[in-house]
């Protein structure tokens, strides 16, 4: 084993270690377990650098592979084992560095953040468990320990989201994450089922090259089309796409640090990075539902986050909104863009979060502060105004801002170019003008609702003064993860080119995978694909900046400057306010449907358990003793009777005898000597 | 008459009395005393009739084992205070009837039948018999002797048990 | 492979060592009530220690199945001998043990299964040496039926069995505890006759040379009835795909079904379930539900390999039934044990697809989900009655937020609750997976259909996770206590099997992989011949 | 006149004879074991009568040795009993212990 993937497994079982020492000696380190974890991932995250430097200096892949499991049998010529193993390119030294930046950041973000809550340990213990699950995926080299390390990230995810329990809207949105991702990963683990039939191996290598080589899953092109679409209904569910999104907002009952970390920046990452993984399996067919898959949740989640007044929901839909792009960005053919938007979303998504975080944690502790538990602390038409008393989580929070509406020297402004490039590009090749016109459409939109939210909640004026002089700016540990991830949102980090991030680094070292599906249903060939990006990227630049720009303007007339009510449209629009305030019904939708269907179905089949089959089961119970009663019936009369009837003879007969028993034994003796000589008599 | 009958009808006669006072004799005690007797009359017989041991355990037994435990019954059972210890009769007339046909019959078959005789009075030298019923009793009787010691150790445990259980109980009078 | 222990085979020890118990503990006056339970807890640790044993002797490469010669640890002698007996001819009976990669497993399980119930009886205090008896009786009749290789023992064993359950039901169980025994039992008598039927016709049917005398007898020895060469021409079974063949599977096949228990014969279960104390509930769940699978395998397939095989596909159908079915029934139901009851039957639909497959993967996960549906199970039987011993009650909606009130439970609980749901990282992935992907194979499109069982069941289990663990406590259950050592005791050996098989279930695998992969060939093989003939 | 068989064989007739009368007649529960007893003994004088006549010296005196060893053991057992009757009805006496009429 190379040395390096040592450190890897090392940064892959840090955090395991961490979630072992505090689920089992939580109470013993008491206040200190945000510590012990934050200690942790910090020397995971060195780690991680070291990797990240030493792996993006070298050209080839770092690969372990055992087996796992050998059947000891032979199916079509080829020895049936399963192996598992760990590596690591680019991606993935990538991947590790995000994972282990966010984690580590949350944790300290944490440790002032949670520090009142009644579960500290227990909080950090999930946090481990977390950030070892999404490292497991990051490093797997194969579609087996990816499921495994998948659903680890879904039970974490789940006690995350359900935190405070004792809620019952936690309760229920962490069920409803684990259940919509389960879904999800029923496609998944479908897809692995067709896989490991048709390849007996479960590598990405080895199905890849498997496939490379024509061999085709049932000899069916549909079929190839329709494991790598099953297994994209994994990413469907991760990475909340439509129609399976309606799990995210709702698990925004979690702790608000843990909305960054997992419903931001990684966990809801782990679907896009799966379609990265499984890009070179994925036919042109594939591809394409994969792009409208993303298109169409980029543009429902950001329709519903522009009515929405929770600022975490915002947060929630616009991630929503954002992973439709990554995944549309990937569905179109533009890779590494899809990848870097991953990357350079999850620093300033993660921002947002923190930086709402520390906004409620503010308003919550002005609202403890006055005693008024009424007002909702999330709510951002109560915020409004403080800036002057949050700067730092202000300005932070602005930069973030900036950088997700796609405004130039930003990250964000890199990554999505790209993706608006490859949408435009996808429809120079295919005719899909549909694809690059919502794209564009969501970038304005995205610019509009985040600059509403920024607005609402940090300018104007606070219509509540005496709660706003209890509002104070957060503590130092809580702001110091925001200006790292502010500074992280700026383009040098990316490329040293502003406008363009195809000749940064991370468009060099992240290059396209090679595409394992035969030429005739593969899509475009990645040469030419990238030199169309290259001829519409000056267009998707400057049409990108006017949408963002138009978005932004119209938030500050509207919200700043409110030239124009935002009332009066609300009511003028009153039918398509409430459709997208109430999320385009999906729930209600669902809950019609999907929910009320299995759960009629159980009802009924109890029903048909109870009562039919136990029915039956009863029923020749009560024939047989149907049969018994008649046969009883006989039985006492005819039967009976006949013996009764010898009975009663024989009463009458002893009636009249009766007189000789006396109870004496000494008569009765005589009376048996008698009989005694009677014999000897007949006998002599 | 020789000396073997004169001493067989004394026996005969010492046996046939003291079971007549023994059955007739309205006194309990009476009756104890002469069923003494009676044993030592079969015990006479018995040596008349060339089973020496036998008429050993036979005083043994009867006269040093049973009759005791029947003494002692007697007085464990009779209210001593009051001097009567007689006990009556009850059903005597069919009791004679059955008794005196009873005999009858024994007597006339006895009496009237040709019994297989081997040896006569006289042809058997008198001999002492301890030694070959010991023989007998470890060598070819030896399974019954055995389940006989286990009868008598259970009617004795039995007896035991009975009689100490009972006691127990009487401390407080049954309820039935 | 022998093994001795004071020159008798340690199969024969795991088998009887329960029976010597239960004679001290007959003998045992009732009102030493401690020295019953640790009688019964020294014997049956003594069984585990055996299993465990038995365990790292077993040789890994040796298949069994169907060759004597691969059978490990066996003790043959004859049993019942009857010289010519009119038309019946002689009788020759084999005490035949012996085990293989299909059994280990199931052993092991029992011993551990039967140990822990008997810690979990501590409590029991109606007239506890009865009970201890019983259970003792139990055990060794489970026992038995995974160990014996002669088809008339092996019935023997089975309804040794039956009478302790009955009785154990009858008399200790809640408060339809009747109806359930009498339910239970006519259930598992009609499957009996059946078994008896199919037996019988087998006997008449098969004919090998007796070594001794080097005639021609009948025998009950199962690999004997494996061998279509010993079958006699003209007998009632001889051929392949015969209609009489059909029928004598179809007849074992409901034998075994009903204790599976497969749909439509799974009505029982729930009832004796909920009736049933705790301790008999995890023996049930644990131990007997597997009688059935393994019947189909140890008998079923092997003995009627056409049938089996020209019967493949309706298997697999009452699997993908019982996994839909029973988790659509689980998801109904407002009794904890109900619930748990009814994904016992979801969950032993996933074996019953697994063997099905008739590939090395669904084998083996199905032989896999075996033993781990024992102790998942259990556990989750363990859990209820940790709670019902508090509460005396098993009504979901009557609890709430118990998390808080009992972190320990809570903790153990998570890792149960997980493993049914078949979360990686714990045993019942592994196999509800190999399950899966073997299926996969041989029936594409029910297999996808089964795979929503698994959605199912996370939805079912997490509802029923967050109906009584999560929210918040209701005043009434202030005053429950956490769970005390006695019961940590008995939940940790099986959480520590759950995590251990799901980190590394070549543990297990190891041990059936050959059998799996023997019987896979064997059944594909005779099956295969038969048609070409 | 010589002594016969016969005349061993009266007397035993005549004992067997008043034993049933006691056992038929006596009140006292004692009493019948008396009769009991006489009856006993009245067997045994046949056994070693018919052994001594009838050339079989030892067998019938074994017969008797057991009837002698049953009677020691009838003898203890019944008069437990009595005892026991004694004290559960403060009676000895049989006719007055009539439960088997009901």
């Amino acid at each position: 084993m190379i040395p390096e993937l040592n450190i890897a497994l090392a940064i892959l079982l840090l955090p395991l270690v961490s979630f072992v020492l505090l689920i089992f000696f939580g109470k013993r380190f008491m206040e200190k377990s945000g510590l012990v974890g934050t200690t942790f991932l910090g020397i995971d995250l060195l780690l991680a650098i070291y990797i990240f430097f030493s792996k993006l200096a070298v050209e080839t892949r770092w690969d372990f592979t055992f087996t796992w499991i050998d059947f000891h049998t032979v199916v079509n010529n080829v020895p049936l084992k399963i192996d598992i193993g760990i590596m690591v390119d680019n991606l993935t030294a990538v991947m590790l560095v995000v994972v282990t930046l966010i984690s580590f950041l949350v944790h300290l973000f944490s440790i002032a953040y949670m520090k009142d809550d009644v579960r500290y340990s227990r909080y950090y213990a999930n946090l481990g468990i977390f950030t070892f699950s999404m490292l497991g995926i990051v490093l797997t080299n194969n579609y087996l320990l990816m499921y495994v390390f998948w659903e680890l990230v879904g039970l974490s995810s789940y006690l995350l989201i359900g935190h405070w329990y004792e809620k019952k809207s936690a309760s229920d949105a962490a069920k409803k994450a684990f259940v919509v991702n389960r879904v999800g990963d029923l496609g998944f683990f479908i897809g692995i089922m067709i896989v490991w039939m048709q390849f007996s191996t479960l590598t990405f290598d080895g199905i890849f090259s498997a496939i490379g080589h024509g061999n085709i899953p049932f000899g069916s092109n549909t079929w190839l089309t329709a494991a790598g679409l099953l297994i994209f209904c994994g990413a469907v569910g991760k990475s909340a796409q439509f129609p399976l999104h309606v799990w995210l907002p709702d698990a925004m009952e979690g702790p608000t640090p843990v909305s960054a970390l997992i419903h931001a920046a990684t966990m809801v990452a782990a679907g896009v990075y799966l379609v990265a993984r499984t890009f070179p399996m994925l036919t042109a067919d594939a591809l394409m539902v994969i792009a409208y898959t993303g298109a169409i949740t980029a543009f429902v989640a950001a329709s519903i986050a522009i009515v929405q007044n929770d600022i975490k929901k915002i947060l929630a839909y616009s991630t929503v909104s954002q992973l439709g792009y990554m995944v549309m960005g990937l569905g179109v053919g533009a890779y590494t863009a899809g990848v870097m938007h991953l990357v350079t979303h999850a620093a300033f998504k993660a921002g947002l979060f923190l930086a709402s975080g520390s906004v409620i944690y503010a308003m919550h502790h002005a609202l403890h502060h006055l005693n008024d538990h009424h007002t909702d602390a999330q709510d951002v038409r109560f915020m409004g105004g403080l800036k002057s008393k949050m700067p730092v989580t202000f300005w932070t929070m602005t930069i973030f801002t900036l950088a997700i509406s796609g405004v130039p020297l930003t990250s964000g402004f890199l990554s999505k170019d790209e993706i608006l490039a490859g949408t435009l590009a996808y429809s120079h090749f295919t005719g899909h003008s549909l694809i690059p016109i919502i794209g564009f459409l969501v970038a304005g939109l995205t610019a509009f609702y985040m600059f509403r939210m920024l607005i609402l909640t940090f300018m104007g004026e606070h219509h509540d003064k005496h709660r706003l002089d209890h509002i104070h700016e957060s503590p130092r540990v809580m702001t110091i993860p925001l200006m790292v991830l502010a500074a992280l949102s700026f383009f040098v980090f990316f490329s040293f080119n502003p406008i363009s991030a195809s000749q940064g680094w991370f468009f060099q070292k992240m290059t396209y995978p090679t595409v394992a599906v035969p030429e005739a249903i593969a899509s475009t060939p990645t040469v030419e694909f990238i030199e169309e990006i290259h001829h519409q990227h000056t267009m998707a630049m400057v049409l990108s900046v006017a949408v963002s720009g138009i978005g932004i303007l119209l938030a500050f007339v509207t919200y700043f400057w409110k030239k124009i009510s935002a009332d009066a449209f609300e009511r003028a629009l009153k039918p398509v306010h409430t459709f997208l305030y109430r999320k385009w019904f999906f729930d209600e939708l669902y809950d019609a449907t999907a929910v009320a269907a299995t759960l009629g179905t159980a009802r009924l089949l109890a029903w048909f358990d109870g009562t039919i089959i136990d029915g039956v089961v009863n029923g020749a119970g009560w024939l047989t003793k149907l049969v018994s009663v008649f046969s009883g019936k006989f039985d006492s009369y005819v039967v009976d009777g006949a013996v009764n009837f010898t009975a009663y003879f024989a009463g009458l007969l002893g009636l009249s005898v009766r007189k000789v028993q006396t109870g004496k034994v000494q008569t009765y003796m005589i009376f048996a000597i008698i009989g005694f000589m009677v014999l000897l008599a007949l006998y002599i | 008459m020789n000396m073997y009958e004169i001493v067989f009808y004394f026996f005969a006669f010492v046996t046939v009395a003291s079971a007549a006072v023994v059955v007739f004799s309205r006194n309990i005690v009476y009756s104890a005393f002469s069923l003494l007797f009676t044993f030592f009359g079969v015990a006479g017989i018995y040596v008349l009739l060339n089973a020496d041991f036998l008429a050993i355990t036979q005083l043994l037994i009867y006269v040093g084992g049973i009759l005791v435990l029947l003494l002692f019954g007697v007085m464990l059972t009779t209210n001593t205070v009051n001097i009567d210890i007689k006990s009556g009769s009850m059903n005597v007339i069919p009791a004679v009837s059955v008794v005196a046909v009873l005999a009858g019959l024994l007597g006339g078959v006895f009496w009237t039948s040709d019994w297989f005789v081997s040896k006569q009075m006289g042809d058997l030298p008198v001999q002492t018999t301890s030694k070959e019923i010991g023989n007998a009793l470890i060598t070819t009787h030896v399974l019954p002797f055995e389940v006989a010691s286990v009868i008598l150790l259970i009617a004795i445990v039995g007896a035991a048990m009975m009689a100490r259980r009972e006691g127990l109980k009487s401390q407080n009078p049954s309820s039935k | 492979m022998e093994l001795n222990i004071l020159n008798i085979g340690i199969l024969t020890w795991l088998t009887f060592l329960p029976v010597i118990g239960m004679i001290i503990v007959l003998l045992l006056p009732k009102e030493q009530k401690t020295a019953i339970r640790w009688t019964s807890l020294v014997f049956t640790l003594l069984q585990v220690v055996l299993a465990f044993l038995l365990f790292a002797k077993f040789d890994r490469t040796l298949a069994g199945v169907n060759s004597a010669d691969t059978m490990q640890f066996k003790e043959v002698f004859n049993w019942i001998n009857v010289k010519s007996t009119g038309w019946f001819g002689s009788i020759k009976i084999d005490y035949f043990l012996g085990i293989d990669g299909i059994s280990m497993p199931m052993v092991f399980l029992t011993a551990i299964i039967s140990c822990i119930a008997v810690i979990s009886s501590w409590t029991i205090e109606k007239s506890l040496k009865g009970y201890f008896a019983l259970l003792l009786l139990l055990d060794t009749g489970m026992m038995g039926v995974f160990v014996s290789l002669d088809f008339f023992l092996f019935y023997i064993f089975w309804e040794v069995m039956l009478l302790p359950m009955y009785f154990l039901i009858g008399v200790w169980g809640g408060p339809r505890r009747e109806y359930a025994a009498i339910k239970f039992f006519l259930y598992t008598l009609l499957g009996s006759v059946l078994l008896l039927l199919a037996m019988l016709a087998l006997y008449f049917s098969v004919t090998i040379i007796d070594p001794a005398s080097g005639e021609k007898i009948h025998t009950f020895n199962m690999l004997a009835m494996m061998n279509p060469a010993n079958y006699d021409a003209g007998s009632i079974l001889s051929g392949t795909s015969t209609t009489w063949r059909y029928l004598a599977y179809i007849a074992v096949f409901i034998g075994f079904a009903i204790k599976v228990p497969i749909f439509p014969f799974h009505t029982w279960l729930p009832d004796a379930h909920v009736e049933a104390p705790t301790a008999i509930s995890v023996i049930l769940a644990g131990v007997l539900l597997k009688m059935g699978t393994y019947g189909l395998l140890r008998i079923g397939f092997p003995i009627f390999p056409d049938a089996a095989m020209h019967y493949l596909y309706p298997l697999a159908f009452l699997g993908f039934v019982n996994i839909i079915y029973g988790a659509f029934c689980a998801m109904a139901q407002k009794d904890f044990k109900k619930l748990i009851a009814y994904s016992s039957v979801s969950h032993m639909g996933i074996v019953i697809l697994g063997i099905a497959s008739m590939n090395t993967q669904g084998m083996l996960g199905g032989m896999l989900q075996m033993f781990n549906h024992g102790t998942i199970t259990a556990m989750l039987f363990l859990i209820v009655g940790v709670i019902y011993d508090r509460s005396h009650t098993r009504g979901l909606d009557d609890f709430g937020g118990l998390m808080n009130k009992m972190p320990k439970y809570s903790g153990i609980m998570v890792i149960a609750f997980f493993a049914a749901i078949g979360l990686p990282g714990l045993s019942g992935f592994i196999s509800e997976a190999f399950s899966l992907l073997g299926a996969f194979q041989t029936f594409r499109w029910l297999t996808i259909a089964s795979a929503f069982g698994i959605v199912l069941t996370a939805g079912y289990m997490l509802w029923t996770l967050q109906r009584v663990f999560l929210g918040t406590l209701p005043e009434k259950w202030n005053e429950l206590t956490d769970i005390n050592t006695r019961e940590l005791i008995m939940l940790i050996p099986l959480a520590i099997i759950v995590l251990a098989l799901g980190l590394y279930p070549n543990l297990m695998l190891d041990v059936m992989n050959a059998s799996a992969n023997t019987l896979v060939d064997f059944v594909k093989g005779s099956a295969g011949a038969a048609i070409v003939h | 006149m010589t002594i016969t068989l016969t005349h061993f064989l009266i007397i035993s007739a005549v004992l067997f004879s008043f034993g049933i009368y006691a056992v038929l007649t006596r009140r006292n529960a004692i009493m019948v074991l008396m009769g009991l007893e006489l009856i006993l003994n009245s067997a045994n004088i046949n056994f070693l009568a018919f052994s001594r006549f009838g050339g079989m010296n030892i067998e019938g005196q074994m017969a008797a040795i057991f009837v002698i060893i049953l009677a020691a053991a009838e003898a203890a057992v019944a008069l437990a009993i009595v005892l026991n009757i004694y004290k559960r009805f403060n009676t000895v006496n049989v006719d007055e212990i009539s439960l088997l009429k009901d």
